[in-house]
């Protein structure tokens, strides 16, 4: 009857039979009457494939986006994503296994995860990674408790440049644990030894550094953050852009302790959000107080090299409330997913993407400012996203580049009033001239 | 069958591509045009340079060497290790969703939406809640979420001094720590010899610093709390709030809902019940539950149906605020979408009584080879406390490593802590009565081998591509990355 | 990893379903009420009733005992097993073509159309032929057509006696069987030792009986026919065609054109040189091109060019006719585009040069332990004549048993049939210099295995699903077909 | 440089170096200087996956078809296509496997072969199955061959009621052997015993049934033809549509000697005419004269059951001109699919698709009677298949219907100018009550 059910009524007689019961409905027995459900479940019937294919093809086509030229960035970006990848994360094996308590019949998926660990470990020029976590924003916030956790102080200081999820998702975090959170005024978007130095002190726990930060913005001041957080015997968690790192300097190049970000970028599809996943790499020294699962190398019986999950006692199963973070299911695949995605473009492949986004984007920005009437947000370096601003509200900006199938970018109202216009543009390396010319052209046409 | 031991980094070679991205068809400017030389760094991060078919077969290779819920049985206790539906992996994969950006503007996402509101309604009719919020990422997720649902609602009450939470000991190692994450202090209870709450244990640790208890139904041992209302009134009447873990909603679907029974706040695994992949260790999806009067805390965004079609609203002025980046994942929620709908009301019923007929048969089938943890009907999983030492003596670990040599995948083993030498068994409604007898068989034959031939289990597995771990080495000197030898 | 070893029809059980069609949303009238009865078979056929998950696991487990390019090394000589790209799977699965039904108005299917003219000159490019047909569903289909062609061509012309065609003994069985389906007779030369063609017994066997020469260049031995020009003149001044069997074109890309060396037919296997997959077995793709003369009798429908677009047209009064249902395999003639279009002129030239360098690579590094049939550069492959008997003795088909365990296919063996204990070795332009290392280890442990542990070697394979398989039982008493037992 | 090429500049000196030479030039020596192209080719240089996509997509926009509802068949089907088969052939181990020359590490394709063989022999009701030839049309024409070579005759009669692309290659393999094709006139659209007798005779060598024929008719003196046939010791082939076999009498029942069709409406897409498959059965007695590959049952050294390429003393690697056909690489993974959707459906869902489609079919049909002016071409009894014709010609008829979305069929009139405004219908199980209203209703609104 039901495709994924497999026993019959037959086979229903014969194993009741077999345990002496009489009927399924002894099994409940021990739930009170009053409990039991006396009505069907409120949901329709069971619908076949077909019918399935009817209705998802309905809904999806009830949004717009497939054919739509995307310059929205904010985190998320429209990358050309190698074939290989689906072709990778679809052999069963993969996808449907669970997290790999036994070891012996889970060598595929640990070693994938050792080799992730390594890639983003060389990647973010730190030392150990875990094997994933649920996004950029959380992994902000485990970054932070662990902060907390190694300092015994309260505070973390992030300055206001930073995507406004995350903030809005540190907040959440740290509310309920009755941490603090300290804002730090930017100056022409980028942070600033001098602004910190307001804030930080004996009671930091953590400074948050965005690079590049939501504005697109290259930071400048970074490594007197970094000396000047460490002065304070804080430790400074990095939140980077995987890509930019292919040309960018990495935490570890300035001296990080805790180096995190969101993962989407790496061959993960936009999916309206989610499942993407959060990255976490540090230093040796703070491999014991990391979230997550971790996977170690060691020698089966016979000496032959092989894969667990290793410094376990991290971990809730076994560590309860005292565990480093509650986290348990991460996000397995997507990790999988960038570690095929960083194997198939390589060193000098990652550098190039990296670098077309910078230039592209660049070209446009040029060519904006040259054709038309929008100006700058802020006039100082950055990576592949930038905002531009007029008098004509970013709304009717983004109505006018939709009518030319474009998606504009995101209107940074978001970040609070003083962005009443502005329109917060991405351009990865799959942008082509001839898009970015008829972004420029409808900017053009915009009086 | 094919031995395969590289790794991807010793693969590498300079020059070798296994991708290109087009080239650039703006003017090339040098980087230093426009970035500070100070931000950039010397030279390309050391990633593996590989072609295209050693990428492939690298991953080919490896994945040989998993085993999934494809390759045979999965009775991982706890963890509804069911068949995952190859239409929800192609409904997931169609364009017209996977392209869709998390800024988009509402209007351009209609059918996103759309399919977010349906999927709220329908686990709200199945959990008997008011509102569900998909945001929580993973089970845990949704753990912590729901406890700071809950401390929300006491401190709005005023009721600040409400800052403990009860556990049972049988609980999942999540439970406790993620009421650490949402800044609770937990207070354990001992649970009975059966898994349920010891009501009197309840009462006691009771009190206006409760913020409330988190449990799951059926227990952890498989069981019903057959006081579950007793428990309720006992809770709600020191003005605590119920939460329940709905890892084992496999057992209930359509038969009795965790609202009816009096829990205020409900999270699921869409990773489990409702057959999303577990892919190896994630994605999965927690959305959480909650009784109309934690509405208002429920975190931003959430949808709306309006006249002009749904919307996104972030305007709640108690919310929590947000717990990840965007809406969760979506793209893993398709998937039980798709899932409720090809089950329906019938099918979801009929999946969680042959889920808990399937674990009865086991069950009782191996009731005399194996101890018990309880005598008594379980629900859809149930627990072994070891090997029936009548017979024979062998430790867990042993059993479950032999089972790997008859090529299925051994239960949760040491799960739960109050049983000794647990093993934690779920089947899942997707599993045929053969392969149950298959399982059963195997069983039986390690407690016969176990008795005649223990080395032969003490040694196991022996098929497998690599032989039992030393895992205590990789703890006392952890070695978490390659590294080129010097 | 799992032993596996049922058939389908051993899990069926009635009432199972792995999947269903939507009820009927029109009346259900009896069948009875609009067939004769006597049309109406008594009960449906026995087909298995099984779960998904049982189906899933099933072919799963099933392609677990198979190995494919993707496992690994697979110098398969004749076959140019490389690697099949992906992205030409992801193209070939767009619903604009898959979703497209042959008997669509022309207007309708301008893509498709487009596509295959645009191949059509590019295998035109690269073999140097005029025109070609895309309808042939394999190598041999198109050799058939190939040389219906070359009747049809003759007999046109009045040259009703032209009914033998020469085929050298080295060519594949393919050859001769092909041309008794298109009714030629069959006149079998003896090649040199190298492969080449005896142009004294060429020009005995031509006369005005004889339609043509069969031959593929490089030969079966992977060497170049040196003196290719004189063939074709001698062929040619005897009146006959020369048909270019275009197994070995992975040889010549962008270097050398069967139509420059004066072929005038030419087949291609898309599933070899083209990195269409061979799909255990097919399907393949077999293109014929021709010199301009032979044009007429291309089988219908080809595509037109016209003013309005893309139309197919049957208007050819001297075509053959049709040799298969509609156009071909169009799904995999459009994945041999887009490799096409994915290696370029470039690429492909490449491909060739680095088929040939890792070909030849292999053979001078064994040629120490192996017989050489000639000791001379080869091209995309070449022939061991057995092991190097001064240093052991061991059977041809002994040592690719062997070879399995050292995880690599084997090489083709015995054939050519020209050359004793013949091992037939094509590497392939897709494989790296390390797996080729490998490859030449393993060949020289099992010559050493040969000497000081024979029995190992003639008990070979000792790590596959199953071990050595009785092939000679199997065709003494044919067992086709799964019955229930009584 | 290119990922499918492996090997670096790098490694070519190194491998050059090993073995003694001095450049890959040499290896080509041998090739006379006049031979060699001394231009690159013309083509366009490599494209990047990117830019292939892009490629891909407007190609495929140029056709129409996805979006339509689709009316035509003639032997191709638009039929509900189960998700499990392509996640089956997605295996690499499958698709990207060689024909199984060596057995021991082939057994997931040999099984799935003898699997293939028991399913098409439980079918078609006959002893013994190939592995499957290239399509439908060959295998008719193979069938030819065998009832030649086993009769010694040289005649082979089919009705000028099968599928006329049959019919075009049918006559193409006779020809260039030498073989006549007698063309047997129908009667009201079905082959009477009556026409047959008028030309078989001690020259027959086979005698061809297409049930149900282009038409969509089913033959109604199938059982008389079969007796004749065997009375004139010729070989009855028989030509079918396997998804019909769910309810309709098979090969088998009937007593032909060889049962062959077109799979593709086993699970196979539409694929604008191809990868299909073409199965053939045959009686025991027939089972040495088949074309193709056959997997039979064996054991191991250790006894266990395994399976094997088996009675290849048939084929052309062996048997070179004396083999029984040249077929070599046939259509394996398309049978695969149809392996795999013979068992998602199962007994009781092929008799299910193949009444609905019958059901369905007259659904329209009446209707069609009912409510318009189209009147039947044949008025017989018919499967799922059925012309309809009306003073409008067929042209005019289905520009109506896709401008609502829907192909309407085939016009007949490749059939003969008989036919002149006829047009064949075909209705699968996949075709909804409000699809046909549809059709119903442009009929109605043509004048
Ligand atoms: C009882 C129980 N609760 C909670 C969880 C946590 O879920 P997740 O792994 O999705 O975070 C699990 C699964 O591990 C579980 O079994
Ligand atoms: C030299 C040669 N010619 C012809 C063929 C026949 O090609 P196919 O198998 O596609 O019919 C092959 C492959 O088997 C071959 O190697």
């Amino acid at each position: 009857m039901f495709p994924y059910i497999a026993n019959t009524p037959q086979d229903e007689k014969d194993m009741l039979k077999a345990i002496g019961f009489n009927s399924i409905e002894e099994f409940f027995d021990d739930i009170p009457k009053e409990l039991r459900l006396n009505r069907d479940l409120n949901l329709k019937p069971a619908m076949t494939e077909a019918e399935i294919k009817t209705h998802m093809a309905e809904l999806g086509n009830k949004n717009q986006g497939k054919d739509l030229v995307n310059f929205i960035g904010g985190g998320v970006y429209d990358r050309h994503i190698p074939s290989v990848i689906n072709h990778v994360i679809s052999r069963s094996e993969f996808y449907t296994a669970y997290t790999p308590y036994q070891p012996e019949i889970s060598q595929g998926s640990l070693q994938v995860i050792f080799e992730y660990q390594t890639l983003i470990t060389n990647l973010t020029g730190m030392d150990v990674s875990n094997a994933s976590l649920y996004d950029g924003a959380s992994a902000v916030a485990e970054a932070a408790f662990m902060a907390v956790d190694k300092t015994r102080n309260k505070e973390i200081i992030v300055p206001d440049n930073i995507h406004p999820n995350t903030l809005r998702v540190l907040k959440t975090y740290l509310r309920f644990k009755d941490l603090d959170l300290v804002i730090v005024p930017t100056k022409e978007g980028t942070f600033t030894k001098a602004a910190l130095e307001e804030k930080i002190s004996k009671n930091t726990a953590g400074v948050l550094v965005q690079n590049p930060n939501f504005y697109g913005l290259v930071e400048d001041e970074i490594e007197e953050i970094v000396e000047l957080t460490h002065k304070n015997k804080a430790l400074l968690i990095m939140s980077v852009d995987p890509i930019t790192l292919g040309v960018l300097k990495s935490p570890g190049d300035y001296g990080a302790d805790i180096a995190v970000g969101d993962g989407q970028s790496l061959g993960n599809g936009l999916n309206f959000g989610g499942p993407y996943f959060g990255f976490m790499a540090a230093t040796n020294k703070l491999i014991r107080k990391m979230p997550g699962r971790i996977a170690g190398q060691t020698v089966d019986k016979d000496g032959k090299r092989g894969f667990v999950l290793t410094l376990q006692t991290r971990e809730q199963h076994i560590r309860r409330e005292k565990a480093t973070s509650n986290i348990c299911t991460n996000q397995a695949l997507n990790a999988l997913m960038a570690s095929v995605y960083m194997v198939a473009l390589g060193k000098k492949g990652i550098a190039e993407v990296a670098t077309q986004s910078a230039q592209k984007a660049h070209y446009l920005y040029n060519q904006i400012l040259e054709k038309t009437n929008f100006k700058p947000v802020y006039d100082k370096p950055f990576f592949m996203e930038f905002g531009i601003t007029s008098d004509i509200p970013a709304a009717k900006v983004k109505e006018a580049l939709l009518k030319e199938g474009i998606l504009g970018g995101i209107e940074l109202r978001i970040c609070g009033d003083d962005f009443k216009n502005g329109l917060l543009v991405a351009v990865t390396e799959k942008r082509t001239k001839k898009e970015m010319d008829q972004f420029v052209q409808v900017l053009e046409g915009l009086k | 069958m094919k031995k395969y031991d590289s790794l991807i980094f010793e693969l590498s070679n300079p020059d070798r591509r296994a991708f290109e991205i087009p080239k650039n068809d703006v003017e090339e400017v040098s980087l230093e045009s426009f970035l500070p030389k100070e931000s950039l760094r010397k030279e390309a991060p050391e990633l593996p340079q590989v072609s295209q078919v050693d990428l492939m077969r690298h991953y080919t290779n490896l994945s040989n060497k998993n085993y999934g819920l494809d390759t045979g049985f999965y009775p991982l206790g706890s963890c509804t290790m069911k068949y995952n539906p190859k239409i929800n992996e192609d409904m997931a994969r169609l364009p017209s969703f996977t392209e869709t950006h998390p800024m988009q503007d509402d209007a351009l996402v209609q059918g996103n939406l759309e399919l977010m509101d349906n999927l709220d309604q329908m686990l709200c009719e199945i959990t008997g809640m008011d509102k569900m919020t998909l945001q929580p990422i993973a089970g845990s997720h949704g753990e912590m979420l729901g406890l700071m649902l809950m401390k929300a609602y006491h401190q709005d009450k005023g009721d600040t001094k409400r800052t403990k939470i009860i556990v049972p000991d049988s609980s999942h190692g999540t439970n406790p720590a993620s009421a650490a994450m949402a800044g609770l202090d937990v207070v354990t209870i001992e649970s009975k010899e059966n898994g349920e709450i010891d009501l009197g244990e309840l009462k006691d640790a009771l009190g206006d610093d409760v913020a409330g208890l988190m449990l799951t139904n059926p227990n952890t041992l498989g069981l019903f709390e057959k006081q579950i209302q007793d428990i309720a009134k006992a809770v709600h009447e020191a003005g605590g709030l119920l939460y329940y873990d709905g890892a084992n909603t496999n057992a209930i679907m359509g038969i009795t809902r965790p609202g009816d029974m009096g829990f205020d706040i409900v999270h699921l695994n869409l990773h489990k019940t409702f057959t999303t992949p577990h892919g190896g260790g994630g994605p999965g999806s927690g959305p959480v539950g909650v009784k109309e009067r934690l509405v208002p805390y429920l975190p931003v965004p959430f949808v709306e149906k309006k006249e002009a079609g749904y919307k996104l609203s972030y305007d709640s002025p108690k919310s929590v605020g947000k717990i990840s980046n965007y809406y969760g994942n979506f793209g893993i929620y398709l998937r039980a979408y798709v899932y409720i709908l090809s089950m329906g009301y019938n099918g979801l019923k009929r999946a969680s009584e042959v889920a808990v007929l399937n674990a009865n048969y086991l069950m009782y089938s191996l009731k005399d080879h194996y101890k018990l943890a309880v005598d008594r009907p379980c629900k859809h999983e149930f627990v072994l406390a070891g090997i029936n030492t009548d017979i024979a003596e062998m430790p867990t670990v042993n059993i479950a490593k032999r089972l790997l040599d008859y090529g299925h995948h051994p239960p949760t083993v040491y799960f739960p802590l109050i049983v000794n030498e647990a093993l934690m068994v779920e089947p899942t409604e997707t599993e045929s009565k053969e392969m149950l007898d298959d399982f059963i068989q195997a069983m039986k034959d390690i407690v016969e081998e176990s008795k005649n031939d223990p080395e032969l289990v003490k040694t196991a597995p022996h098929t497998t591509p690599v032989r039992k771990l030393d895992e205590v080495g990789a703890a006392r000197n952890p070695i978490v990355r390659w590294k080129p030898e010097e």
